[in-house]
């Protein structure tokens, strides 16, 4: 791993709206530079994407943006990001995803020439490459389409590049249903790793041949979808997240090949990303109610630059369309924060304190989320030669912060959560520091059928 | 009951699945569902009796256990897990006709939708439940699931959707079925599914998670 | 009008969760004791009720009711209350409303018997008077089941009774539409105000009778439908800041009949309320976006005792349905001020300026909900000798803190809107202070067949 | 265009319904759209041309400046009065035949619907357009709105419902209509109502707002 060094070492200086390395967009928005900002994620109702809907289509993504950005100007916001994630047809077929960014952009132009207001896009293009299963990471030609949105996208007015990619993913993803720890490892820092190296590097280059920004990339097949099964009652909760924590050495990655930030939403892997390189993160909590529950509604708040709703579909509630509805949410939680931003360090670190405390030993989610917390763990994951060994020592200090929490009496935990402490740390110990031993053992255990080790040049 | 009956009710409830397994830790070394299934059927044990007397009603439990949220999912799995050995030496049966399925249900996550976990609990839930389980995989066009559905008449087919677009495709295979056999069983779910959905579409049922699709199923065994 | 006096005088001592009267309910909500509580509103999907559809609604109130207390349990609620308002059927036959009650209250006792969580129903039966035209506010038959659904509403376990009355909405209606001040003040401080008397006597001898809890009652269809319309660009923002204050003199008869609060969410009386009587109160902000797009999205929250979002159907979400949705929004609101309560004062106090900084130049309609603001109006509220008189005052001292924030460079209003500055003034100062006086100089203004003045004891 | 003609649109866009009206303040004790409209009568103006050329242009400038937000409804509300004291002078050419409506717009809020507010706005921009507004009011049965509909063959219809309860009634009311009449132009409106509730239902259009309405209803001119 590139960082040797936390660039924010000191849990007081790692705070909401201020990032040591702020991005700047082409409209003006200086994300990180003093000031939280809004992410609206917003999605089709139920409905097809084909030639006959097309029209209808872009008509939802425009009603979108015209009614996220007349509201967000309503309400005097300094700025808004709106995020395009993708659905499948519109990567496939590249065309259709670029004609939508055209017609957001449009908008986000008009609020901008006619009133000032500044916003911006994140083109997120889905990751197609699972589609393939076993999936061809490397060698698919489905990575033709997701490049050509990229880039035909970013011209179009897609400003921010990002993406959720999935390497890895075919072996998390029965990993997290076993709570086998050892194998989230394996999917996380060997194949995530290998294959964010891979497909980063592109897009870095995407956005520097077009002047654009690479933001980062979130495992939220991972992570996220740990966090949905523990709030399912799936998984227990200590197991969901140590997954966040191992997934850091994996989202880094996208830094380590130049990407800028902002980091994306839905891995919550942000605090800890901020925290070893400095760039500005995005992260969701009470406000991303609509999309997913969470136990980290407000501590998600603590640190983050730009603050999401996820994903709200295009339907209509009492109060008008549910992504104008989301905006309204977001921008008042954003402007509360900046009020305080406004009022100094002192106000600041209160509000913090609040969003901290108010959480903080609801869930071990939560807890590992805490600013000192993520000071201690963020040490942890940059102290080793591999990614192997920082995703150990990070998780190992996160399973130490628990049970210390949990010793203090602070955190309560059900008999069926701590029964799988011992067994957490007994297993990340027996893993080798080292990836080529650690590919080793775990080779013989894996189903050989569900993922092609070539592909991620083992 | 049997003694070994008994110990192979226990052991799949515990998601022993055989001796070599190193699930539970308490259990280590002790012998588990493959070896109690091939004990039970030394001893003369009637295989029908096997599986519903032990194999249906631990995963009865486990179920049970389960959908009141006293196990996780992996606990869940270990035990389908150990049903799985534990079937392996009643396979023969069911060939002979010694057995009877409870019937066969054919699972899809439908064209278009990759999301897979929700429909692999259920299908390793209704298997448990003494269903046979064709499971098709993910982004599966309806063609496929109606030559399953011909390949197996009488069959009970379940469909999976995660995504507000894929749901317009789980209308559409719902449609094509249709078109051929009106009177198949349609059960569905996933995150954004409802009731009124089911309804609208043609579906039969819509079933909020594992257990009530295995409840429903009751009323169809073959 | 029988206060004379605050009961809190000192801005400082106006805060969210602290009332000077709390209220508390059969299952332990101490109301105003010391925290703020979620109350949840909801209501159906696009459909019909009637005999065929009417498990349908049964199955939609108790999923609702589940899925909100499962997710509030999750969420280590300290307390719900659920305010069932009724629609048309529910009200004109009143065991469908009664059914619903019992149905709500099962899960309520399930949880609070289970697991300890403490809830509670707020019954909120819709004013049935208003389907004749012109309203029989005094005779009609439609008061019969009306009462009969508080009355056997409350015996299935609807602890706290409500509802938002229509008394004066037949000149209110139109007075909104035209920007006509006059007009409104006849509606609220001469309709309303004698209805309110006539209606809510008998609601609180419904309440005693019972062991019940009268709760109170807002102008919703006053002022929250003019901050509606303002939103909507229709009337200008300081016209419906106005109507805010003139309907508190309306909305405080309900607590001079003997109602104790938590008073009603959506006319936002609430403040001036708690600052005379002492009775807690329940608000709705950002939270409450689902319902109506809104000024006041933090400063809503500054005084309350009960958190509340309107109204939103239950329709699926990405996540789950929408009060599922909803009930994590609320409570991770009030957890953060909860916890900002508990650290003490100064905590509170500092989250509360936050809140109100946040929102309060924004809008006329925020402005007047700042605290300091909020006891200067109600000094002013109570100082006259008839609620036409009270109801001057404060809306002329809302007139002077405007005009102080606009002359102060604080506040910044169009032209369009600062032109009705002095319109207003005029139209208010031009009101006489006695009730006879102002009535013989409105009669013949008023469209004489809109409204029977004798319904009202005129 | 004669002086008093231009006038009379002065008049009428600026809300000044006659002499004695107090709004606006400034035009206090002026003559308003009453008396400019008998004088334009007087002076031998052509009744259709006093309608088409000054009051319906003046308060498509009225709709114009609200739909941009720059004035409120209170002034839309005086210009509509003034149009309305002006179309008293005209009503007896109606009769006669000298004038015609651009046909009859029949506005209801639904069975069971009590919400007026957003339907009276759109009665009177429509009737400020041109047409002949027959307002049934609110919580509105279907034989009214037929009823009406036969003695107004050739009419259009315009529906609002503001509550999710009664979204159904309105598609009940459409359903009632469409019974008797295929053809009749239906346009539905209101907080909750979408444009696929519309095809839903058979309505042939929503209207998010009264300038929609009048947008569309230009093509139903009779
Ligand atoms: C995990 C996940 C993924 C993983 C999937 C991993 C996998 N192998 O399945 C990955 C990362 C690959 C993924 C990809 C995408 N996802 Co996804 N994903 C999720 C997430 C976080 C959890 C889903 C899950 O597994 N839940 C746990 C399981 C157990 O629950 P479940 O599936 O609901 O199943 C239960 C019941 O529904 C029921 N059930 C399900 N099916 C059936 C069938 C029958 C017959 C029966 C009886 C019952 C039943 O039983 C199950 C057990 O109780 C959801 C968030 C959410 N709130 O659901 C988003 C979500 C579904 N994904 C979303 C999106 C947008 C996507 C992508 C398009 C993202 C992108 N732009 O790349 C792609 C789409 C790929 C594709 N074409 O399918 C959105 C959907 C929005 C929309 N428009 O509809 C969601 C809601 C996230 C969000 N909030 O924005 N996703
Ligand atoms: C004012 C109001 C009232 C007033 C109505 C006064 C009146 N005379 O109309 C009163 C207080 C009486 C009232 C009563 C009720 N209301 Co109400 N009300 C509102 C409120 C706050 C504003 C509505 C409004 O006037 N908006 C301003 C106008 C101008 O906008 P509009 O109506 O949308 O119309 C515009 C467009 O939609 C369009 N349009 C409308 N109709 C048409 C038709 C055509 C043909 C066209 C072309 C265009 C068009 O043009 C208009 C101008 O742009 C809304 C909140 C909201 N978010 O809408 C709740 C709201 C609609 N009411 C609601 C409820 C629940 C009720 C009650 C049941 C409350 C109760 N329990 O007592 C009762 C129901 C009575 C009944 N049976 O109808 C809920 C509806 C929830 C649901 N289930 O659907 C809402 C959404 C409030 C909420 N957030 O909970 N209400």
């Amino acid at each position: 791993m590139k960082y040797k060094k936390l660039v924010i070492d000191n849990p007081q200086d790692l705070m909401f709206g201020i990032a040591p390395n702020p991005v700047k967009t082409r409209r003006g928005l200086e994300i990180g530079g003093g000031q939280v900002y809004s992410e609206l994620n917003f999605t089709l109702p139920t409905m097809k994407i084909n030639n006959d809907t097309i029209k209808e289509v872009q008509r939802h993504y425009r009603e979108i943006a015209e009614g996220a950005l007349e509201r967000a100007l309503e309400l005097n916001s300094k700025g808004v990001v709106l995020e395009f994630e993708t659905l499948l047809e519109m990567t496939k077929t590249p065309s259709i995803g670029v004609d939508l960014v055209k017609i957001m952009n449009e908008v986000c132009e008009k609020y901008y020439a006619n009133h000032g207001l500044k916003s911006e896009i994140r083109l997120t293009p889905n990751d197609l490459r699972e589609f393939e299963r076993p999936a061809l990471q490397r060698t698919s030609s489905l990575l033709e389409p997701m490049f050509e949105l990229f880039e035909k996208g970013a011209q179009a007015g897609g400003d921010l590049l990002s993406i959720e990619s999935t390497g890895g993913k075919e072996v998390s993803d029965n990993a997290l249903m076993m709570c086998d720890i050892k194998a989230v490892f394996f999917a996380l820092t060997v194949l995530g790793v290998r294959d964010m190296q891979f497909i980063w590097k592109r897009i870095v280059e995407v956005a520097e041949k077009n002047g654009k920004i690479a933001g980062g990339d979130s495992a939220c097949g991972f992570a996220n979808t740990a966090m949905v099964l523990a709030e399912k009652k799936f998984i227990p909760r200590v197991f969901a997240s140590i997954v966040r924590i191992v997934s850091v050495v994996r989202s880094i990655v996208a830094h380590e090949q130049g990407a800028v930030g902002p980091e994306k939403d839905c891995g919550y892997e942000g605090p800890f990303i901020k925290a070893i390189t400095g760039v500005p993160i995005s992260m969701e909590g009470k406000t991303a109610a609509c999309a997913h529950l969470s136990p980290i509604g407000n501590i998600a708040f603590a640190v983050t630059d730009l603050w999401s709703n996820e994903s709200v579909q295009n339907i209509k509630l009492l109060a008008g369309m549910a992504p104008t509805v989301y905006m309204e949410q977001l921008e008042y939680d954003v402007r509360l924060a900046n009020t305080a931003l406004r009022e100094g360090t002192a106000s600041a670190a209160l509000l913090q304190r609040l969003m901290v405390q108010s959480d903080i030993y609801t869930d071990p989610q939560a807890l590992v989320l805490a600013p000192e917390n993520v000071i201690r763990i963020s040490k942890q994951l940059i102290k080793g030669d591999s990614y192997v060994a920082n995703a150990k020592n990070g998780a190992l200090e996160a399973l130490n912060i628990i049970e210390e929490a949990l010793a203090s009496g602070q955190m309560k935990l059900s008999d069926m959560e701590t029964a799988y402490l011992p067994v957490l740390r007994d297993d990340i110990e027996s893993i080798p520091d080292n990836e080529s031993a650690f590919v080793e053992m775990m080779m013989p255990m894996l189903d050989q059928s569900s993922f092609l080790a070539k592909e991620y040049g083992l | 009951m049997s003694e070994s009956l008994k110990k192979l009710k226990e052991v799949v409830e515990a998601g022993k699945v055989n001796k070599d397994a190193a699930f539970p830790p308490q259990l280590k070394g002790q012998e588990g569902a493959s070896e109690w299934a091939a004990k039970c059927l030394e001893e003369g044990i009637n295989p029908q009796s096997i599986l519903s007397d032990a194999l249906i009603p631990a995963m009865e439990v486990v179920g049970k256990n389960f959908s009141e949220n006293k196990i996780f999912v992996p606990q869940m799995l270990l035990s389908a897990k150990a049903m799985g050995a534990a079937m392996h030496h009643l396979k023969p049966f069911f060939t002979s006709g010694d057995i009877k399925s409870k019937g066969t249900f054919i699972m899809a996550t439908v064209k278009g939708d990759l999301h897979d976990i929700g429909k692999n609990l259920v299908t390793m839930m209704v298997e448990g439940s003494g269903w046979t389980v064709i499971d098709l995989g993910v982004d599966v066009p309806s063609e496929k699931i109606l030559k399953t559905l011909d390949e197996n008449p009488g069959a009970v087919i379940g469909l999976s959707a995660l995504l507000t677009t894929t749901m317009t495709s789980m209308g559409d295979t719902v449609g094509d079925i249709r078109e051929v056999n009106k009177d198949v069983q349609i059960i569905i779910g996933g995150a954004p599914i409802t009731q009124e959905f089911a309804d609208k579409i043609g579906a039969n049922y819509y079933a909020k998670g594992p257990n009530e699709a295995v409840e429903y199923l009751k009323d169809f065994v073959s």
